[in-house]
């Protein structure tokens, strides 16, 4: 094997480990009799000017992003959290119930819902007041937005998988069959036949919110 | 065995763990011992058709129709369960062979026994062509087993639009147990009051004796009761009662118009329809 | 900025992500007026002979090991993901034929999909719903996701092997799924004039997340 296939298989190896490597780590991967360190020196100047470098910390080598270019990877700092249980369950919910109120969606978890649960959603665009429900107090509804939608890659939220689909593809299992009949994809509002979307109001609100 | 069977599609063939460690038995009883390794009727079809040695295309369906009735005749013969639809497709294969050797009579509305037999041939063909196509598919280079990606990726733009992310599979996982938990909930509602049938039965047919005259059934209703779940069934369990009672012939019932009130009156009993009982 | 610079930029944001970026997203890293497509195709010949390639994948761009050191690197055991017969070719089924629905590959593998089988393959985020057939019931398609795509080593779905020759063959028509269609009349041409996914609008969608 030539110095280049070597230099090949440090690169390879370095880029896919998950922390960084040891020249002995390296050296075992090569064979009997490499230079471990002057592979490592000439990879080292092979990327010196590339976007990304060669480093070595504590004494094991990693690559990394150039620090000239670190501004790139920086504003990517507000990474990505994850949604908890509840707020999956709850957007679950509002796609499959919209347009639903808080109470409704309360209702339906059989357990109560956190305000800072809906603003998590609200944040990451996915749901949005829709507008009012006329009954007493006028309890805002919710429903799902187009972000929501392009997330999940879906035409409209009538693509969501029925009860049936979802047991065929096996998300039901440990379901008792006996028990699914109970299971009913029922329309949650049919008290509220007349949803009212006043705009003004609802939009105006969304600003404050959001 | 397989390896000599020729097909001009691919040459790649699905590695068949099922039939590793049989190398004594013949083709066919290997077929059989092996039952319950087998994917439904096209999948035992396919093997059978393998032990031909032609193109998939040149298979004579003939021999194939023998051999799979022989295949389920064997199997019976062994005492194995068969699930229905193996039994189907014999039937089915059966009805093939007989057409296909019976003259053919023009007939508009069916297609000949050699489009029956073309269709079976092109199914079977199709399915091979999928399994042929998957084993490419499992033995390319993949991700994580072949290739990598950067094992220690650093924070990028990947997400612009959604600081959250969020998979469908993880979304209908999330409605799913959230369905299963209110199944287990809905089970609850039994605890609820309610009026049995047989007590207002047994209210009904005792008040029947005190009032002959036609009655509104509403007269009938137990009072005192405030709880709204427990009135409605209430009057759910003495309409019940009203249409046993009548049923037995010891009530009848009018209404005078649609959704008007119930009446209802005792009946005496008629001693003959008592002996028809 | 340099040419030389650019490619630095669109190397570091390669190198440090674990997933494939397309070129609007390197475009929007970029002075206005670049051409990254250029820029990639540079940086793909840089990379040619080393243990790192640049390759082309789902549509957009990534970084991954050589694919000839697969012997060195291969993690068997660990990886790779124990699908069962049934799910292989399930898989594949969705591949060839997407968007595909449940019936049509019960109608194809001449056995029906037992529980689990989808739910595997959606787990695996190799397979989503795609739409809904305009036929009666209205039932679910599925399709292939981008994972798939990278965890194949595919450009698009149009690069599945041999799809020309399953095509010619007529192996790819649609699926009659009319039970036991061996024994019915109908021609097989009459079925599933349209589809609810517009697969233009869908594509792009998925651009636009990425």
């Amino acid at each position: 094997m030539n110095h280049h296939e070597q230099m090949r298989i440090c690169e390879a190896l370095l880029f896919a480990s998950d922390r960084p490597l040891s020249s002995i780590a390296l050296a075992e991967q090569l064979p009997e009799g490499s230079d471990a360190h002057a592979i490592l020196e000439d990879l080292q100047k092979k990327y010196k000017d590339s976007g990304v470098n060669l480093v070595e910390v504590a004494g094991k080598w990693m690559f990394q992003t150039a620090s000239d270019l670190a501004f790139l990877l920086r504003k990517e700092e507000e990474k990505e959290r994850k949604l908890s249980r509840a707020a999956v369950e709850t957007l679950a919910i509002i796609a499959y119930h919209q347009p639903v109120t808080r109470a409704e969606i309360e209702e339906i978890r059989g357990v109560g819902v956190s305000k800072g649960t809906i603003d998590v959603l609200m944040e990451a665009i996915w749901v949005k007041p829709v507008g009012r429900r006329r009954t007493p107090g006028r309890p805002m509804t919710y429903g799902t937005t187009e972000d929501f939608l392009v997330q999940f890659g879906l035409n409209s939220v009538k693509d969501l998988p029925g009860i049936s689909e979802l047991k065929a593809a096996g998300f039901l299992d440990n379901v008792n069959t006996s028990r699914l009949n109970l299971l009913s994809d029922e329309k949650p509002d049919e008290e509220q036949p007349d949803l009212p979307m006043d705009d003004d109001e609802s939009s105006s609100e969304e600003q404050v919110i959001s | 065995m397989s390896d000599d069977w020729d097909n001009d599609i691919a040459d790649f063939e699905m590695p068949n763990p099922r039939l590793t460690g049989l190398d004594d038995l013949d083709d066919e009883e290997r077929l059989i011992v092996d039952i319950e390794g087998f994917e439904g009727p096209l999948d035992v079809l396919l093997a059978l058709s393998r032990t031909q040695k032609v193109d998939l295309k040149q298979i004579s369906i003939l021999e194939l129709v023998k051999q799979y009735l022989e295949f389920v005749n064997k199997a019976r013969a062994l005492r194995l369960e068969l699930a229905a639809d193996y039994l189907v497709m014999a039937a089915w294969l059966a009805y093939l062979k007989s057409r296909l050797l019976l003259p053919e009579e023009d007939s508009e509305d069916e297609l000949s026994a050699e489009e029956l037999a073309a269709r079976l041939t092109h199914q079977l063909a199709r399915l091979n062509a999928m399994r042929e196509r998957a084993a490419i598919l499992m033995s390319r280079n993949q991700m994580g087993r072949d290739v990598f990606a950067r094992g220690a990726p650093e924070a990028v733009i990947i997400t612009r639009y959604h600081t959250y992310d969020l998979s469908m599979y993880e979304l209908l996982k999330a409605y799913a147990e959230h369905k299963t938990r209110e199944a287990v909930a809905d089970i609850q509602i039994f605890k609820r009051n309610v009026y049995t049938l047989d007590q207002a039965i047994e209210r009904l047919s005792d008040m029947l004796g005190l009032a002959l005259d036609w009655t509104s059934l509403e007269q009938f209703l137990p009072s005192g009761i405030e709880d709204i779940q427990l009135i409605k069934s209430t009057k759910a369990s003495m309409f019940s009662a009203s249409l046993e009672l009548a049923k037995m012939g010891r009530a009848e019932l009018e209404q005078k118009q649609l959704f008007g009130p119930l009446f209802i009156r005792g009946r005496k009993q008629d001693p003959i329809e008592e002996e028809n009982e």
